[in-house]
């Protein structure tokens, strides 16, 4: 044991099966046919993507399903080199808040496709308010990893 | 409900903690090494209790008394486990008991064993409660539990 | 007591396995249904208070972040309250001294579990420590089997005896699902059918065992003046109480169970309960195991200790008993665990206004709620009744 | 409502403890108990403030922590993030019910994963846990905006670390107690850009322990009672994205505690403030949502020295969480460490002028999701 003090290793495993539920079903499918399903509130007019079972705003489920484009631009973003147990790649990687055309809120990814040796540079590429476009996977399961990342649009 | 099913995602989770045994718990398990089972006693309610605390839950006061409790007790309570679940440490079928230490005045957890477990009816037959249980330990000890390999009924 | 309070809408789900919704749109259901049971809306709310077991039952941490939305509490103070199967009556007791410490007039109350979504038993052996015990847990079966063999054998309750008790307890509880469109397990049982069905851990059979349901719970409090303008039948807090025992299973005496008893004590003494056999017209009792229900009804001073099979079999707590329990199904029939305590309490409060539907006990006024956690550590009490 | 006092604090030190995790929280609510001269039996109730499994790899934890806090057969409760605890604590002496409660947060940082893992938890299984969202990701991009959008340097932010870690340096119970240039921030590692190693906070041990009482009781119990004026929380978006990252709930939190404290202007009002600071620009960001400075002169507030330990409105006297961060317990600490400024008893860091009204603020979820915000006065 790596502690001078004696220690007992406690490593909580368990199984899950998460149940996605109608929307967030129709959404995964949605990003197997690459196609980003947002919806619309019917009160407020916000868009959000993912797509919401109910307006987070409103509390109202009366929403509308809409298109949204693969594209969008940059509203913040990280470059990760932390390490830590459970992550989701091996670092570095950048992960993203993307406004995707439409809609009134942030989307969660990783940027790729570009250098990321060079903070200077990726911060000159990657500035706010700088156009990204989806990259798909060839290979599509139906969940969040469908969208390969977003890469900058020259 | 089944007709309108919709998809599930499937994943596990491991998360590692890595726990201080603490001063108290460290010298019990050290003497679970030299086949002793030790206790703690209060001062105030007299309480032996194992596995030992470093402070009394009930009075609220340091248990500084160590004191060597019996190997041998009484079947508070058992039951036969013959389910399985993930990640279950034991092998199924076991027998997971509450014994009362002579000399202490909790309730051990452990497991019954030594006797075919493989038969339920015929393990009714040998343990009941209040019979009495000695320890019997494991050959090769390893600072835990499992020092103590398990009680069997004495005859 | 402080100020009054009272309960003026609940809300549940459909309880069972619930695949068809994502986690945070199961706990919406129970929410909206709260808000129109009370004819108010989210912005008549001032706080939220959450709770879940608190575990990796999901494998989501921190549900209230989750939930923000799907429970209401954007742009609204939350607390999130959690006691393991006890979380239920632990957040009730929370909106409870929320509005009456003043510093809210309304306050939503929120428990819910989704069991379907991880693995009950591995995860319920994660409350033992990993030091001593936890090599030796199964579950909850193993513990409960446990302590209600210990009962037996403390109180020199023959086998058969306890069995045919227990076999009623199944009986009536699955009886009384049938009236209860939010139960999960909706079929009628026969005692022979309890009695011979897979045994899970002797003398602990199949039929003597709770579900694993996804489901949640919503409880709207009041203050008294909000509570009379709004909600022409209040049920009103009457008494509470929480106690917990030490951590460690076998340091304290599970067959006499201390906490249990002193959290009905407490809540029993809030309302000025002498005798609650007489005095309750339905309880709402945490049963997840038929065996140990008979030890809630000795400690919660329903019958005397050693003799709740007896009143068992002389139909005391069943329908049109002296003391009807479980009119809902109970536990037994429906527990997802974070939101089962809040049910019983739901359920009191459903009884106490007269609006339980077909499982009404007819003319309750008092009723008790109850509920049980950790490894047979915690109890919580709350008693409503009709009249302030 | 009842008066609500804090009459009595106890906190461990945010180092690594050998100690169990049962022993750990036992030592801290026995030196509270014999401090207030009471015993276990005469508390009228405890709630303890603890986060669930994944901070502890136990699941209820409140049955592990049941011991250690001296509630055998008390009436109880636990609350998760500890701000919360300590409210159910006051809410429970204001319902009239109890007029002692004692509120007990801990944690033992050192026997976990990192923050990092252990907050990737908080993230939805489908999205936000997938794309790798952690507190820290957060964070970092809600920096990022916070420079871009205000015009706040980096420099700045790491004039944050400088003041706290150096204000660590006299609080006997801080964690990290090293004096940083800001150039050591600078030059640390990048590990979330923006995000520097030295801007983020550590893993902490900790127990801290509060003891509330009402008025009666209070004035019997100590001289100088420490009285809640003021509480507010609030609660933002679950997905980052659904939110503006720098208009957060905070000035919603913060103005439910100023109306209920009748605090009109803070920055004249308040005299000290334990503001949760995971993440250095973030005290920058929270100081301008709750009013100790205007939108977006962050940057202004830490070069004008009004913050410093000497400055007119000191904040994180005791390092912050920047120096300790036990996290589910955190926020608790800065409420002691608030009521210790205002009773005097700060040592070595007590602030050196007279503090009448103190600011503790809590935080915990992606961004500041979640935010508490307590004050107290004299």
């Amino acid at each position: 044991m790596a502690k001078e003090y004696r220690t007992i290793r406690n490593d909580v495993a368990l199984p899950y099966q998460w149940a996605l539920g109608k929307t967030w079903t129709r959404f995964f499918d949605g990003l197997k046919e690459e196609q980003i399903w947002g919806t619309k509130c019917t009160h407020c007019s916000r868009t959000y993507v993912p797509a919401r079972t109910f307006c987070p705003d409103c509390f109202t489920d009366r929403t509308e399903w809409v298109p949204v484009k693969p594209e969008g631009k940059i509203v913040s973003w990280t470059l990760v080199k932390a390490t830590y147990h459970g992550q989701v790649k091996p670092p570095p990687y950048i992960i993203a808040l993307i406004q995707l055309s439409g809609t009134d809120c942030g989307f969660h990814h990783f940027i790729g496709g570009v250098e990321t040796e060079n903070i200077k540079k990726l911060r000159q590429k990657l500035k706010k308010g700088a156009k990204v476009k989806a990259v798909w996977n060839p290979e599509k399961k139906a969940d969040i990893y469908d969208i390969a990342y977003f890469a900058p649009v020259k | 409900m089944s007709k309108e099913e919709h998809r599930i995602v499937k994943g596990q989770v491991m998360v590692p903690y890595e726990l201080a045994l603490g001063r108290t718990w460290c010298h019990f398990f050290d003497c679970l090494k030299e086949e002793k089972i030790m206790g703690k006693k209060c001062r105030k309610c007299s309480r032996v209790l194992v596995p030992p605390r470093s402070f009394c839950p009930r009075c609220f006061e340091d248990m500084e008394e160590w004191v060597e409790v019996s190997q041998e007790g009484v079947v508070e309570t058992w039951v036969y486990v013959n389910m399985p679940f993930f990640a279950q440490e034991l092998k199924i079928p076991f027998i997971s008991a509450q014994i009362r230490l002579d000399g202490s005045d909790s309730g051990f957890i452990h497991q019954i064993a030594g006797i075919d477990l493989s038969d339920f009816d015929k393990v009714r037959e040998r343990v009941k409660l209040g019979d009495r249980v000695r320890a019997v330990w494991s050959t090769e000890k390893k600072g835990n539990i499992l020092d103590i390999a398990y009680f069997e009924p004495v005859k | 007591m402080g100020k009054a309070v009272a309960i003026i809408g609940t809300g549940q789900t459909k309880h069972g396995r619930r695949s068809d919704v994502c986690y945070p749109d199961l706990v919406r259901e129970s929410v909206t249904t709260a808000l129109q049971d009370a004819g108010i809306t989210l912005k008549d709310i001032d706080g939220v208070v959450l709770g879940t077991m608190p575990s990796m039952m999901e494998g989501v941490s921190s549900t209230h972040f989750y939930f923000a939305e799907a429970m209401g509490a954007l742009n609204k103070p939350v607390m999130k309250v959690e006691t393991c199967g006890s979380t239920g009556q632990s957040i009730g007791h929370c909106g409870y001294y929320w509005v009456a410490s003043g510093m809210a007039d309304i306050v939503l109350v929120v428990g819910s579990e989704k069991m379907s979504e991880g693995d009950g038993q591995a995860t319920m052996t994660t409350v033992f420590d990993p030091f001593f015990q936890r090599t030796f847990a199964a579950g909850a079966p193993g513990v409960f089997t446990m302590q209600s063999m210990e009962w037996m054998y403390r109180f020199n309750i023959p086998e058969d005896k306890g069995r045919e008790a227990a076999a009623m307890i199944s009986v009536s509880n699955h009886d009384n699902a049938m009236d209860n469109p939010h139960a999960h397990i909706r079929v009628r049982v026969t005692m022979d059918e309890v009695k011979n069905a897979r045994i899970i851990t002797y003398p602990v059979r199949l039929l003597d065992v709770c579900p694993a349901s996804d489901g949640a719970c919503a409880v709207i409090f009041a203050s008294e003046e909000k509570a009379k303008k709004i909600c022409k039948k209040p049920a009103w807090i009457k008494g509470l109480g929480f106690r917990g025992e030490e951590f460690f299973y076998g340091e304290s005496d599970k067959a006499i169970w201390m906490s249990a008893t002193e959290a009905a004590k407490e809540a029993y003494k809030q309302a000025g309960i002498r005798n609650p056999l007489k005095e309750l017209d339905v309880a709402e009792i945490y049963n997840p195991f038929t065996y140990q229900e008979m030890i809630f009804y000795e400690c919660l001073g329903l019958c005397p200790r050693g003799e709740a099979p007896d009143y068992v079999l002389k139909g005391t707590f069943k329908k049109g008993g002296q003391l009807p329990c479980c009119p809902s199904g109970g536990t037994l029939c429906s527990n997802p665990i974070g939101a089962t305590g809040l049910i019983r309490l739901a359920e009191a409060a459903l009884q106490v206004t007269g609006k339980a539907g077909a499982r009404q006990v007819g003319g309750a006024k008092l009723a008790l709620s109850h509920a049980m956690g950790g490894v047979d550590q915690f109890n919580g009490v709350t008693i409503v009744g009709s009249k302030l | 409502m009842r008066r609500v006092a804090i009459t009595h604090v106890a906190q461990s030190s945010g180092v690594e403890s050998k100690e169990s995790l049962m022993d750990f929280t036992y030592a801290i609510n026995k030196e509270i108990l014999d401090k207030a001269g009471l015993k276990r039996e005469e508390v009228g109730c405890i709630i303890a403030g603890a986060a669930d499994i994944f901070h502890s790899g136990l699941s209820c934890a409140n049955a592990f922590d049941w011991d250690g806090i001296g509630a055998f057969l008390k009436e109880g409760s636990r609350a998760e993030e500890s701000a919360f605890s300590f409210i159910y604590g006051c809410m429970r002496i204001m319902s009239g019910h109890f007029d002692t409660v004692l509120v007990t947060a801990l944690v033992k940082g050192s026997e976990n994963p990192d923050n990092d893992a252990i907050t990737s938890f908080y993230g939805d299984p489908f999205y936000l846990r997938p794309v790798g969202l952690n507190e820290s990701a957060v964070a970092a991009m809600q920096m990022r905006q916070y420079l871009e959008r205000y015009g706040i340097t980096e420099e700045q932010c790491a004039k944050v670390v400088v003041k706290n870690r150096g204000n660590a340096l006299f609080n006997p119970y801080a964690h990290v107690k090293k004096r940083v240039s800001i150039k050591d921030v600078m030059d640390s590692e990048r590990i979330y850009d923006p995000l520097k190693t030295l801007e983020c906070s550590p893993k902490s041990d900790g127990v801290v322990a509060v003891l509330l009482a009402s008025e009666k009781r209070a004035r019997k119990l100590t001289g100088k009672p420490v009285w809640l004026t003021g509480y507010g929380s609030s609660m933002d978006h679950f997905i980052p994205g659904d939110r503006d990252l720098l208009n957060g709930q905070l000035k919603t939190a913060a103005a439910r505690a100023y109306k209920m404290a009748g605090i009109r202007d803070p920055q004249k009002k308040i005299d000290v403030a334990e503001i949760c600071e995971p993440y250095a620009f973030q005290e920058l960001l929270w100081c301008e949502h709750l009013g100790i400075c205007s939108e977006g002169q962050g940057g202004k507030l830490i070069d004008s020295g009004m913050t410093q330990m000497d400055g007119a409105l000191p904040v994180n006297p005791s390092g912050g969480v920047l120096a300790t961060n036990p996290y589910p317990a955190r926020g608790l600490y800065r409420i002691a460490e608030a009521a210790l400024q205002i009773k005097g008893q700060a040592g070595e860091h007590q602030v050196d002028k007279k503090v009448r009204t103190a600011l503790a603020h809590s935080t915990h979820g992606f961004g500041g999701q979640c935010h508490s915000v307590v004050i107290l006065s004299s």
